[in-house]
């Protein structure tokens, strides 16, 4: 019957089974929006048309799409490394310090120049931030999931410290505002952006970084190794693989991933390095990676499904009105019901 | 037993707003209805600076009545989030989109670039645009009178200040305040210290709690989490707070002494007639005691304990400020 | 500036301070501790900790009594971690990913609570300081150890309680032997569901009641996301006391006590920026992390779903 | 609430009293087990079984490799529900949904995967799920007292105070065991219980068997060596694919018999090898330390030479040191003193990649835990020392069809059973599993191979296939360090015979003068080869 049919269309069932979780959730979120005084039929028009009724939709679902993407390939490395990388956020915002500082400290450049060494700076930073936990952990297999935790905090206070200190904008100090944010990044620095609209060249960027984790992962020696420490660090040992040395790789590149991410947020969406710049992404792709097995060709997809979640429940706050704890609800119960419905899914390696 | 909750409000609005919106959809409103959008920060109940400029914008929508229509959206510290709702809102043709806070200045300038036709609204900030207000509150001027009660008041000879983060609004309205302590007292010690976030309730409160261990007998701070000062001071005999932004007394009626309120109906009124006269943006309203946006107000019921001179000294230091005599000056 | 340091009032403050904010901290911990010495990672503490911090201040709010608060707070944490436990024990879901489900909808319903049921801050009277007699008036120990409130004193007395029940009774080896190799537990006779269970919603109660205290025990009010945090702290605490009662002590007293000391050297007033002294506690947990505690497995089959007869 | 929650039947711990003697009735029927059929997808695990078992006997259950032994005693056990079938126990109908119940029902079993706990000391794991007699608290003192008084009378020496992770195979092998009695087991289930026991040890094993029988106890006796089978058990019952062969006397039948039951074709016990004719020196071992994982030493001075074309039998009960000394020549375990020399080169203390770049080949004693990757296909552990090199990467890429083809090549030689080379490890058959590591252990054409305990778990003609490769191997001209607890093994293969006791190589003889007493003595620790 229609089980065993689905048997055999294993992608089909899934999605299936996560369509039917989230329109659980929403089931459940309906509850809460009577509670909270709002018609449930209004506002999840804009929860669940509102990402791709409108221009504004799709591009702003992309705009929130293309951190995330980057951010969750980089955790699907480390994880497939055997590394719980919570600490995509600090890694993130190491990015945006960095891409920052080389840009504003290289303005003379050419755009294009520009960008390759904001590329270079996003990725370098954001890996050296994560080298710290990966090292300690390779080296004296101290806990990563703690020093990512602490390590967050310490870059947000740090991005803190230098916008109000060493990197705050000149102008907001001569005018006596102070504001913490840096000075505008040259407009050649800038990645082009779709008019009228916020979305930018990134997203091309994150979806050829996909690509590349691909090959790597799966075509590529290294990658190889990689799995295989993931996977079974002893094995990797007797095969004559460095279990620390592919560590401290995983770690990087994952890390790499992320603060290539923050150099997409300031280049292509702030221009400049300011307080709360990360938005979550470090969390949120967390949950994006695994939600996409941790496999490039499923992140892509989850990525994008989650920045439609993120934009039609803002869009949905805005029409509507409702307080901004119900958005947060809606998304937990989404977030719960789909990991509580994987026991019917394909089991994937 | 609980203090009693405050005007539940905010409930009743955040119930009426739907029913506005679905009444009439974005794109089919009749011209005259102007509609505006406020963006804030924390949440529009948090007794500090985003309430106070809803009930700001609140207040002008009553006045108005149907002739304007009134969204807000709550809780955007993070500028990305921020950003998206400017922009959706900018896109629905919304007449002026007020983002209430320093830190969208960006946002605010990129956004309105694309979309001339809209007036944006930020601060506290001072780069204005072609459809761009910046309004400026200041905050120094209330700070440099409250600072002066504290000096008056203190018996230990020790005041303490509890910031979020050092910039914007509060690094403004703490300088005053040291200056005023100094102008009735020099030798009276002013305690400064941060959180490192607007919303570190717990650590605020605690720090509060180390200022008085210290021997700090007034305090005060601004944004959202200076609801945990006023607690903690309350929690003590004989300890005073001083408000910025908003008047708790309702939170602490035995603790908070005076508050400097800010007026923001009479700056969004003035965007308002501004806009339907053409006029876009470009303009810095500034928010001070002279145009009356920014107030002293006592707590009836401490009143009585500040000595006369005191009193005096404070009122004839806001007349000065008033009449330009008085200048606090920012480093 | 030294002597300020050395001044008695001054070390007496940073102990008590430390010690009332490790309350909370010990709560989340020792309960996070139980769920994974059974083998589950709950991420989720972060958000049952805001859960019991609006239901203790409604409860106590609209009773007028601090233990009714502390009580709802407990029954809302048990609640949410049975509702993780059966997500991770029956329907094995991945509980790296419930976990943050968990947070995000605690965090969302305690805010949206709040507004639908206070609409503004208020406060509460909550749980006042209590001297112990004659031990409160021992110089310095005395203010620092016993001049808190009730809940203070139950955080620490929950230590060896923990201890004894974790090593000293059968209960105890059974769930340590779970968290182990559930399948040999299994074998013997042990229900490792149950026990799961058990420990999850343990772990779910002490979450609430660290929210509870927060917010009828410490802050006396409660605001949108007032935990900022401390839950996935307390997680990382678990780490660091690998696992063991007496360690997470340590953890969060030390975690605590930079803390307190940091608040200090603001109002004394160094020149330091104060980014850097805020930062002081994170960094010296990854300092001691990385120098002392070194390699910590934990219970070999945490956050790894059984089912009888492999698969 | 949980799915296999049921009244609590929690047995509680008998109070002290005598642990040994309990008479019962040898005649009755214990266990009655009919039609018991298990279905896993895509195999017949059980089909139809009908099995008996008196109280007081000894019943061998005899089969290859996924014969479906486990299986229908996981079923007995509660760990698995049987599709259909029916189990009796003295003659009453019961249905088995848990180990709980079955412990209830006085059945225990040692699982041929252990099933301990490592960081919990000896009496923690016995009183595991046990009420105790102080409830809530433990009471580990009581517990400790009866341990030990089990262990004098049934002579199992082992500290009920010790963590598991610190001792031997062979001493957990009697935690198992102890495990069993202090529940007053009146059915005793053992899989495979010898796979990991000196001589003496076994012997020592079947006579707390035979006690522990004549007190009326039950055992069902689950083995691949036939000699243990013929010598221990009072019946035999053989299963082949799932299905019962037959139920005799073991009086009545004999090992060449037994065999051809098993496997359904003739197995030969002779190994043909053709005369030595050694090379130089591929290993040598000169006064080589290393500590143990419990930071004691566990390699005190050992030397040994292994030339090309001969294999170097090394017997010794385990926990003597063979495994970290396998350990210190594949480079995963430093040396604190002493020099390792493969081929020429002075391999001490290097990288596992640049021993194996001197051309050793290491089969590891843990096949899923060590030797394989069981999450990665069979095509991708096939590669796991080799990834790196041409024709199986290009650069820094792998070539996928190289790599299938190459892998196809090792399936096809070793024919190693599997659906196809992009299954899963973890689905192949212990024997299987054992032939793949062989595959790509061999197929480097290694100067030396390390193999520990090759055949350990595998049936009668997994063993016979393995044992045959080894063989040829040495006539290749590979020196081979054969690392075995089974000495019929290693006289049958080795050219050479080494005996390890206490981290010291306590004696080396040629295998034509070697004999299993001798050799256990030398094991035991009873004996010392002079130096010659
Ligand atoms: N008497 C004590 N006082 C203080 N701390 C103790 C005491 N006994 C044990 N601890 C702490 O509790 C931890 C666990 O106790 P113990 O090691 O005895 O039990 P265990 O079974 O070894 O636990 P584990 O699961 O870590 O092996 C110890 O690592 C130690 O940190
Ligand atoms: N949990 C399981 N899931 C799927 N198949 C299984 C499972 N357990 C056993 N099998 C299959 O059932 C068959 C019988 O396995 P079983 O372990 O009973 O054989 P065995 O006689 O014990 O073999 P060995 O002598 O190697 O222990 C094998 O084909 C095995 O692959
Ligand atoms: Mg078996
Ligand atoms: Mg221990």
């Amino acid at each position: 019957m229609v089980t065993s049919w689905l048997k055999e269309r294993p992608l089909l069932n899934d999605m299936l089974v996560s369509l039917l979780a989230v329109f659980a959730a929403f089931v459940v979120g309906a509850g809460l929006l009577v509670l909270a005084g709002a018609d449930p039929l209004v506002a999840y028009r804009p929860l669940l048309l509102g990402a791709f009724s409108s221009r504004y939709g799709i591009t702003e679902t992309l705009v929130k799409a293309t951190p995330l993407l980057l951010v969750g390939l980089g955790i699907a490395v480390a994880f497939r490394g055997g590394i719980l990388n919570i600490g995509a956020e600090g890694q993130l915002i190491v990015g945006t310090i960095a891409t920052t500082w080389v840009v504003l400290a290289f303005k003379g450049l050419p755009g294009p120049l520009l960008l390759l060494l904001a590329l270079a700076a996003g990725f370098l930073g954001g890996a050296l931030w994560g080298a710290v936990p990966g090292v300690l952990k390779a080296k004296i297999g101290a806990n990563e999931i703690l020093i990512t935790i602490m390590m967050n905090q310490i870059a947000a206070l740090l991005l803190g410290f230098l916008i109000r200190g060493p990197m705050i904008d000149a102008e907001e100090v001569a005018y006596g505002t102070g504001y913490p944010q840096s000075a505008l990044i040259p407009e050649g620095s800038w990645l082009l952006r779709l008019p009228q609209t916020r979305l930018h060249a990134g997203l091309l960027l994150a979806l050829l970084a996909a690509f590349l984790v691909y090959v790597f992962l799966w075509r590529t020696t290294l990658g190889y190794q990689i799995r295989v420490v993931g996977t079974n660090p002893q094995a990797a040992r007797y095969g004559g693989i460095s279990v620390a040395r592919n560590l401290i790789i995983a770690t990087c590149i994952s890390s790499g991933l992320a603060g290539l991410a923050g150099m997409i947020e300031v280049t292509g969406v702030h221009h400049r390095l300011l307080d709360g710049i990360s938005a979550g992404y470090g969390f949120t792709a967390i949950v994006v990676a695994l939600f996409g097995k941790l496999h490039p060709l499923g992140i892509i997809p989850a990525s994008f499904l989650f920045g439609a979640l993120l934009v039609g429940a803002d869009m949905m706050q805005r029409t509507v009105g409702i307080p901004a704890g119900l958005v947060n609800s809606i998304q937990g119960l989404v977030v719960v019901f789909v990991v509580s419905t994987e026991i019917w899914q394909r089991r994937r390696a | 037993g609980p203090t009693p909750v405050p005007t539940a409000a905010p409930v009743v609005v955040t119930k009426e707003v739907p029913v506005v919106v679905t009444a009439t959809p974005a794109p089919t409103k009749p011209a005259k209805v102007f509609k505006v959008a406020l963006i804030l920060p924390s949440t529009m109940d948090d007794l500090a600076w985003s309430q106070s400029m809803y009930q700001g914008v609140k207040k002008v929508k009553e006045e108005m009545g149907p002739a304007m229509e009134f969204t807000v959206s709550e809780n955007l510290y993070k500028i990305v989030d921020a950003g998206a709702a400017i922009r959706d809102y900018a896109g629905k043709g919304y007449d002026l989109v007020i983002a209430h806070g320093s830190q969208y200045q960006t946002v605010v300038r990129d956004i309105a670039r694309e979309f001339p036709k809209t007036s944006f609204a930020y601060g506290t900030g001072f780069q204005t645009g072609p459809n761009i207000f910046a309004y400026d509150p200041q905050a120094q001027q209330g700070g440099y009178m409250l600072g002066m009660l504290a000096a008056g008041m203190t018996k230990s000879g020790k005041v303490g200040i509890v910031g979020p983060v050092k910039g914007g609004d509060a690094i403004k309205y703490n300088e005053g305040f040291k200056q005023g302590v100094a102008a009735i007292n020099p030798k009276v010690i002013v305690l400064e210290t941060y959180t490192g976030s607007f919303a570190e309730f717990v650590k605020a409160k605690e720090m509060a709690a180390t200022h008085m261990d210290a021997g700090a007998d007034v305090l005060t701070g601004t944004a959202q989490q200076s609801v945990s000062i006023t607690k903690a001071a309350a929690e003590r005999k004989g300890v005073y707070m001083l408000c910025s932004d908003m008047d708790q007394s309702k939170l602490a009626p035995d603790t908070v002494l005076a508050s400097q309120i800010y007026q923001w109906d009479e700056v969004v009124r003035r965007m308002i007639t501004l806009n339907k006269s053409g006029i876009l943006g470009g303009e810095r309203l500034v928010l001070d005691f002279s145009g009356g946006k920014l107030q002293l107000v006592y707590n009836p019921k401490l009143e009585g304990n500040i000595p006369k001179d005191l009193k005096d000294k404070v009122e004839k230091a806001k007349q000065d400020i008033i009449s330009g005599k008085l200048e606090i000056k920012l480093p | 500036m030294v002597e300020q340091l050395l001044a008695q009032g001054f070390i007496i403050g940073v102990l008590a301070t430390s010690i009332r904010l490790t309350a909370p901290m010990l709560f989340a911990a020792l309960g996070e501790m139980f769920a994974e010495r059974a083998g589950v990672l709950n991420l989720g503490v972060e958000g049952i900790m805001l859960m019991g911090a609006y239901f203790a201040f409604w409860a106590s709010f609209t009773s007028e009594s601090p233990w009714l608060g502390l009580v709802a707070g407990m029954a809302i944490g048990g609640l949410m971690g049975l509702g993780m436990a059966f997500i991770s024990v029956n329907l094995r879901a991945n509980q790296g990913i419930s976990g943050i489900g968990i947070y995000l909808l605690g965090w969302g319903l305690s805010s949206l609570f709040f507004r639908l049921t206070f609409g503004a801050i208020s406060g509460v009277a909550g749980f006042q300081p209590v001297n112990i007699p004659i031990l409160s008036a021992i110089p310095v120990l005395g203010p620092v150890l016993f001049q808190h409130n009730v809940v203070v004193y139950i955080a620490l007395l929950l230590v060896p309680l923990s201890y004894v029940v974790l090593f000293k009774t059968t209960f105890g080896l059974s769930l340590r032997a779970v968290g182990e190799n559930p399948e040999a537990a299994d074998t013997m006779g042990i229900q490792v569901y149950l026990i799961q269970y058990v420990c999850v919603i343990l772990g779910g109660i002490l979450a609430g009641l660290a929210g509870a205290f927060l917010t009828v025990g410490q802050m006396n009010m409660f605001v949108d996301n007032i935990t900022a945090g401390r839950g996935f702290i307390a997680i990382a605490l678990v780490y660091f006391g690998r696992w063991s009662p007496y360690g997470i002590l340590a953890g969060s007293f030390l975690f605590s006590i930079v803390d307190a000391l940091q608040m200090w050297m603001q109002v004394i007033g160094f020149g330091v920026p104060y980014e850097v002294l805020v930062m002081q506690p994170y960094i010296l947990t990854v300092l001691v992390l990385a120098l002392a505690v070194g390699r910590s497995g934990g219970p070999a089959a945490l956050s790894k779903p059984y089912v009888r007869g492999g698969t | 609430m949980t799915p296999h929650d049921e009244p609590p039947r929690n047995p509680i711990a008998p109070t002290a009293a005598i642990p040994c003697a309990t008479g019962r009735d040898q005649t009755v029927q214990f266990l009655e087990m009919k039609g018991i059929t298990k279905r896993f997808p895509g195999v017949l695990a059980n089909d139809h079984v009908d099995f008996q078992v008196r109280s007081g006997e000894i019943h061998a259950l005899l089969g290859e490799n996924g014969a479906g032994k486990t299986t229908l005693m996981r079923i007995l056990y509660g760990l698995y529900q049987p599709d259909e079938g029916k189990i009796a126990i003295n003659g009453k109908a019961v249905t088995i949904r848990s180990p709980r119940e079955a412990t209830a029902l006085g059945i225990s079993m040692v699982h041929q995967h252990f099933m301990l706990v490592p960081p919990l000391t000896v009496a923690e794991n016995v009183i595991l799920g046990l009420k105790s007699t102080r409830e809530p608290w433990l009471n580990l003192g009581e517990a400790q007292e009866r341990i030990a008084e089990l262990g004098r009378c049934y002579g199992l020496r082992v500290d009920p105070r010790a963590r598991v992770w610190q001792l031997s195979v062979g001493e957990q092998q009697r935690v198992e065991i102890i495990k069993a009695l202090y529940r007053r087991a009146e059915l005793l289930i053992l899989d495979e219980p010898t796979a990991v026991l000196t001589p003496q040890e076994v012997q020592e094993f079947f006579t707390i068997l035979r006690q522990m029988a004549r007190q009326g106890q039950a055992i069902i006796f689950i083995s691949h060596k036939l000699h243990e089978v013929t010598a221990l058990s009072d019946r035999v019952t053989v299963l082949r694919d799932g299905q019962v062969v037959g139920t005799m006397l073991t009086s009545a039948t004999d090992r060449q018999r037994l065999a051809q039951m098993m496997v359904g074709r003739e197995i030969s016990f002779q190994r043909y090898k053709d005369p030595v004719n050694k090379g130089e020196v591929a290993l040598e071992l000169q006064g080589v330390w290393a500590q143990g994982d419990k930071g004691l030493p566990a390699l005190k001075g050992v030397s040994l030479t292994v030339s090309q074309g001969e294999i170097l039998g090394l017997a010794g009960v385990a926990g003597n040191g063979q495994r970290e000394l396998a350990e210190v020549i594949a480079g995963l375990r430093p040396a604190t003193q002493g020099k390792v020399v493969v081929g020429q080169k002075d391999v001490t203390n290097r990288s596992p990649a640049e021993i194996i770049a001197q051309g050793m080949s290491y089969v590891p004693e843990e096949r899923m835990r060590v030797g394989t990757i069981v999450d990665f296909s069979v095509a991708e552990n096939a590669i796991l020392e080799t990834h790196g090199q041409a024709p199986l990467a290009r650069g820094w890429f792998l070539d996928y069809q190289a790599i299938g083809r190459y892998a196809e090549k090792l399936i096809a030689d070793f024919d190693v059973k599997t659906p196809s080379q992009d299954t899963p490890v973890r689905h192949l058959s212990g024997g299987n599993v054992q032939k793949l590591i062989l595959a790509r252990e061999l197929s480097r054409s290694p100067r030396l191979l390390v193999a520990a305990q090759p055949t350990r778990g595998l049936d009668v003609g997994a063993t016979e296939y393995i044992q045959k490769r080894l063989v040829e191997q040495r006539s290749k001209g590979t020196a081979i360090l054969l690392i075995s607890e089974d000495l019929d093994e290693v006289l049958a293969l080795s050219d050479r015979v080494a005996v390890m006791y206490e981290g010291q190589v306590v004696g080396v003889m040629p295998t034509s003068e070697a004999s299993v007493e001798e050799l256990g003595l030398l094991m035991a620790g009873v004996k010392k080869q002079l130096p010659a």
